[in-house]
């Protein structure tokens, strides 16, 4: 199961965690951006800024975490965490909007 | 043996007095069968095994049987067959629990620490009792003053959260007449097991009647108005009127009048002013030994007549 | 528990050999974080959740942070991340002075981010905005009745995070000080790294949890 | 490395309370955990014979409404949290998942001594509530009764999520273990089915419990700074706190039934001498459940102001979850065919599992059946199936799992006759306890009732005499396991016969468990 001996200890080079870094400022720069602009954004602003900091996290995740090296297990434990967030929001989601309201008519 | 069995399961679950009802029992019957049939085969073929190939020698030995995929196939088949025809009958008789009638009776119900209020349109209070006519389509809007209650008729096979800050609705339509119990199922503090109210199922002319005779209420002398006020609200849930015994609260019996040490150790005269001041904050001065905030404020909640009634009724319980 | 010496470093007597032992502290390190991704996540789903249910109110919240002070802290915090992913680096290569200066950079970075945040909780509590049912509506002029419910989240969110940050301070300076004392080498910077990815997760928190209270609007 | 001396063993190679308080060994650490849940069992057990005994008759029978509540609540909370999460996983799964699967120790020992401490300091404040502010919240903590009541609901919820913290690092400890410890030839499918159950189980902690920690964590703060998310009073949303509280909890209550499963796989092999029927179905069906156990919480809040479509929803899914739970009777059942049956105590503990777990589960599924949830949810009708599957499930098992393994553990051979006697007693006082409330469910009355109509009366009186079973019973099954330790004859390496691999060691076992590392060329159940 463990993968090759020689790529256990993957060290992350130099460049790619400067290029990272540099990628993860500019990215934070450019969610200020989107958020002055929210007046042309409207609804669309909020959706811009997730979609910023997902491409953040994934950065984060994959380089300065090393997921990109790591082994296939570890990738999918990570993914596990947020497939069961995803099911708990669903279904409470779906409850909250999907309740039938009832006036009070007195 | 069959329709033994049908008679007997039946009568563990209290008489129906809804079509509704009638429909979750047969369900119930069916289910109580099938689980019958399942455990006879399951339990009875352990006990049948377990006797049949019991140890013999020190050293038996046993065939090799890892797996047969056919059979291993049919019994998580056929389960999953008759757990979905089950879940769609249940769902069936769910639909029309929470399908609300149209123009249907509405009565108030607002569930409270330890009883039930019930309100009619026509302005009719009572406490812990619902008069409901037969045949008739009834649409109960519930809501709670404080912590989630749970509204239960295990006669209508009906229940329902009655949850705060939100209402919640409930519907029956009585085809029996008589008198059913009302429990509160959902955890709620000291007198949970206290909330246990009647909903009396009569003919419409005597729905009528009752209501009318309760709707008189108006011209009683302020006393006679005071005590039934008393009643709605519960207070007698917590204060006794009849004794000195204490319940949740102090008791009110022969109390008027007379000097009472506070909490703080100060004497206070209990006058009109103490009773109207206790009654819409109760924490501003409690009788030494009772605990802080467990009776509610009734500020916002009782109208200025209601109000002298209830001092009127209290001044006369000599 | 004895410990077998080879002549690079030591590891656990129940192990096959130094990389069997690493591979399973780094399956049992990402075990870990799945635990804190799902606790985090718990406050984002109910976030999302009240969000949609009290979309003004939660735009009332937001216009009272202050989103300068917020934007320095995701730049602070994305540099430590820089620094600590440098310093396992410069562990792996076993260059020993710069991991330290790295090191020392994270946990001055971890200390800015909670100045920052100090001065950012007694800015709001100096304005009356407290938490839930202590937030005075009329005092702070809010709209809403229920702003408090908005604050209730900034105060758990914010401070879960904080409590984060703090901790992974104080492991990080563990690993310093096991560094100096020169436990590590490129065969074995095993805490190093599971610290690291700690600390990347605090940052990767913070990635989300700016965006989510600062700039909805 | 220790000599290879014959009588020197796990227990006494090391002396004194610091190596048994601060050892790494997981055999040690499953005695300690076995010491402390038995002790917690106890304080459950005398707060539940408090409550059948104040339910023997209508009206205050011995304490006020209010004790009964706490009475009620620390029967539950004990219980839940402190005996029976814990409960097999710590105590069997430490000791046995590593001797089962070749290994010398789990994967972090240090991390496993950590999970014994928090446990203890979780279940030390916990029990501190009860001389500080006594709760009567209920174990489920509902909002917005448990914001508004008085009582120590913080400290208790904090001391919760220090135990839930235990239980996730016991879980991820176990699937390291499992993962990357199996000695040589031991592939995922020659491994006992004992380790299957807490692989799955394992799942089930790491992914549901944090959960339940943020959610307790809320709870908290809705108490110290009323952030108000929970409380309708600031616009929260009671039912959310059950959708979260749920999400964990039922997960939690297939965390208590998973390993009881594992270990009537094992006996019913070990005491039938024939190999599992279909061990890939039940390895398969532990996974399965695992995985569907957490779509199925809202069957929990059909009647809570949940809305209509997510009841279908969910009743659909806890439909789906029936089944792997129905494969594995069957094939425990099959298993029995044409095998080699002895009546021995652990046996009999694994046939009584199955006659109450079938009981069990046909009333689980009428309890997943929307329509007749309705008239159940809340009654005696649930805390009848949710003994059934608990103590006739989880706690069956456990005596069980001890009994068929306590001559392994010390070494010592316990008193047959008592420990059917003591079978005989817990079987029949649990029937005469529970079955009846299943008959209280079905006329109505309510659960966490002081009180209740005379109707209700006579059906109550029976099943607190079955109390008294159950308690004689399981105080016996002490005295057993007492009188085994001090006075046990030597016990064999392999008193059953059994093929996995911890009864191919000394009894009981070296520290370091195998003298040379296992090679494992066949399943665990090569019963020829």
């Amino acid at each position: 199961m463990a993968q090759s001996n020689n790529d256990v200890h993957h060290i992350v080079e130099f460049p790619i965690l400067m290029k990272t870094a540099l990628a993860l400022f500019g990215l934070t720069f450019l969610t200020m951006i989107a958020f002055w602009a929210h007046s042309y954004l409207g609804p669309l602003g909020p959706i811009v800024a997730f979609l910023i900091a997902g491409v953040k996290a994934a950065l984060v995740m994959m380089y300065f975490m090393g997921l990109k090296y790591d082994s296939l297990m570890n990738r999918f434990i990570f993914a596990l965490g947020f497939f069961f967030l995803l099911l708990l929001f669903a279904i409470s989601a779906l409850d909250i909007w999907t309740r039938v309201p009832v006036a009070n008519t007195l | 043996m069959m329709w033994m069995n049908l008679a007997r399961a039946q009568s563990l679950m209290p008489a129906e007095g809804t079509q509704i009802a009638t429909q979750v029992n047969n369900l119930y019957v069916f289910l109580l069968v099938a689980s019958l049939i399942a455990s006879a085969i399951i339990i009875g073929g352990m006990i049948f095994f377990v006797w049949k190939y019991r140890r013999k020698t020190a050293n038996d030995k046993t065939p090799y049987m890892s797996h047969n995929t056919t059979l291993e196939f049919l019994w998580s088949f056929i389960p999953l067959v008759i757990f979905l025809g089950v879940f769609a009958w249940g769902w069936y008789i769910y639909h029309n629990m929470r399908a609300m009638p149209k123009d249907a009776l509405e009565i108030h119900i607002v569930g409270k620490q330890w009883a039930w209020e019930t309100q009619y349109k026509s302005g009719v209070k009572a406490s812990n009792l619902i008069v409901a006519p037969i045949n008739t389509d009834v649409k109960l809007i519930m809501t709670s003053t404080d912590v989630i209650h749970s509204f239960f008729v295990p006669s209508f096979r009906i229940k329902q959260d009655v949850v705060p800050g939100r209402y919640t609705a409930l519907w029956f339509r009585a085809n029996k007449l008589g008198e059913y119990h009302i429990f509160c199922t959902e955890f709620c503090g000291t007198q949970h097991s206290g909330m246990i109210g009647t909903l009396r199922v009569v003919s419409q002319q005597e729905y009528e009647a009752w209501l009318e005779e309760e709707s008189k209420v108006g011209l009683l002398p302020l006393a006679q108005r005071g005590e039934k006020i008393f009643q709605v609200k519960a207070c007698a849930s917590c204060h006794s009127t009849a004794d000195a015994a204490v319940k949740v609260g102090p008791p009110l019996f022969k109390a008027f009048g007379k000097t009472h040490e506070m909490a703080n150790g100060e004497k206070v005269a209990m006058d009109e002013n103490y009773i109207r001041e206790s009654i819409m904050s109760p924490n501003a001065k409690v009788v030494k030994g009772f605990p802080q905030n467990v009776m509610p404020a009734f500020q916002g909640q009782l109208s200025e007549t209601e109000l002298s009634a209830l001092v009127e009724y209290i001044k006369g319980l000599q | 528990m004895s410990t077998v010496n080879s002549h690079e470093h030591h590891y656990a007597h129940h192990f096959k050999n130094a990389d069997h032992e690493f591979v399973t502290s780094k399956q049992g390190i990402w075990l870990f974080m799945v635990t804190e991704i799902l606790m985090f996540g718990g406050l984002f789903v109910a976030f999302f959740i009240y969000h949609a249910m009290y979309p003004e109110m939660f735009a009332e919240g937001a216009k009272q942070l202050d989103w300068r002070m917020g934007f320095t802290n995701t730049l602070v915090l994305i540099f430590s991340s820089f620094t600590m992913a440098l310093g396992i680096h410069y562990i792996q290569k076993g260059d020993a002075r710069k991991a330290t200066w790295n090191l020392s950079a994270t946990i001055l970075c971890g200390a800015i981010f909670m100045v920052i945040k100090y001065f950012e909780y007694t800015h709001k509590f100096h304005l009356g905005f407290f938490p839930g049912k202590y937030l005075d509506v009329a005092r702070v002029g809010a709209e809403h009745a229920n702003l408090g419910l908005y604050f209730g989240f900034y105060y758990c969110m914010t401070g879960l995070h904080g409590i984060h940050v703090l901790t992974g301070m104080s492991l990080i300076v563990w690993v310093l000080f096991r560094h100096l004392r020169g436990d590590f080498n490129p065969h074995y910077y095993t805490p190093v790294e599971g610290v690291g990815i700690f600390w990347h997760i605090v940052d990767l928190v913070w990635i989300f949890l700016f965006p989510l209270l600062y700039l909805v609007g | 490395m220790a000599n290879h001396d014959s009588n020197l063993n796990y227990i006494n190679e090391f002396k004194g309370i610091k190596s048994w308080l601060f050892s790494l060994d997981h055999k040690r650490i499953g005695i300690l955990y076995m010491i402390s849940v038995m002790f917690f069992f106890l304080l459950g057990g005398i707060a539940a014979l408090g409550i059948r005994l104040e339910l023997f008759s209508v009206g205050p029978t011995l304490m006020t409404a209010d004790t009964y509540n706490q009475f009620m609540t620390y029967h539950g909370a004990i219980m839940v949290f402190m005996v029976i999460v814990p409960g097999i996983p710590a105590i069997l799964g430490n000791f046995f998942l590593p001797l089962h699967i070749g290994a010398k120790d789990v994967a972090f020992p240090r991390l496993n001594l950590l999970s014994w401490y928090m446990l203890m300091l979780g279940a030390a404040m916990a029990i501190a509530t009860l001389f500080i502010h006594r709760l009567d919240t209920g174990w489920t903590f509902y909002t917005p009764y448990s914001i508004k009541t008085s009582g120590s609901t913080a400290l208790m919820v904090v001391a919760v999520f220090i135990m839930g913290m235990s239980s996730v690092l016991t879980g991820l400890n176990f699937i390291a273990t499992v993962h990357k410890l199996r000695c040589e030839g031991m592939t995922m499918y020659r491994i006992p089915l004992f380790v299957w159950a807490l692989y799955s189980t394992a799942i089930l902690q790491v992914l549901a419990t944090p959960v339940l920690a943020i959610t307790l964590l809320l709870l908290a703060m809705e108490r110290i700074l009323g952030v108000g998310i929970f409380d309708p009073a600031l616009g929260g949303d009671p039912v959310l706190f059950q959708h979260f509280f749920w999400f964990y909890s039922h997960p939690a209550v297939y965390i208590m039934i998973l390993p009881a499963m594992g270990v009537v796989s094992e006996l019913i092999t070990t005491f039938s001498r024939k190999t599992i029927f279909g061990y890939t179905a039940i390895a398969y069906s532990s996974l399965g459940i695992a995985a569907v156990s957490f779509f199925v919480w809202g069957h929990h809040m059909y009647v809570s102001g949940q809305s209509e479509t997510a009841g279908i929803v969910f009743s659909f899914l806890t439909m789906l979850v029936g089944v792997p739970t129905a494969i594995k009777m069957f094939n425990w059942v099959s298993t029995l065919y044409r095998g080699s049956i002895s009546f021995q105590s652990p046996m009999l503990f694994a046939l009584g599992f199955l006659f109450l777990f079938m009981i069990g589960g046909v009333t689980g599924i009428m309890l997943a059946t929307l329509a007749i949830d309705v008239h159940f949810h809340d009654t005696y009708f649930v805390v009848a199936h949710f003994h059934y599957v608990m103590v006739g499930g989880t706690l069956m098992a456990l005596m069980g799992g001890f009994y068929y393994w306590i001559p392994k553990m010390f070494g010592k051979m316990y008193n047959e006759g008592l420990a059917r006697l003591t079978f005989v007693l817990i079987f029949i006082g649990f029937n005469v306890t529970f079955f009846p409330q299943f008959i209280l469910g079905a006329m109505g009355m309510p659960r966490r009732y002081f009180d209740y109509i005379p109707a209700y009366e006579s059906l109550n009186r029976i099943s607190t005499v079955g109390s008294w079973l159950i308690g004689a019973g399981f105080l016996i099954s002490l005295y057993v396991i007492i009188d085994c330790l001090v006075r046990g004859k030597k016990a064999p390496e392999n008193p059953w016969g059994s093929k996995t691999l911890e009864w191919t060691v000394a009894s009981p076992p070296p520290h370091h468990n195998f003298h040379h590392d296992p090679v494992v060329s066949a399943g665990p159940y090569e019963y020829r």
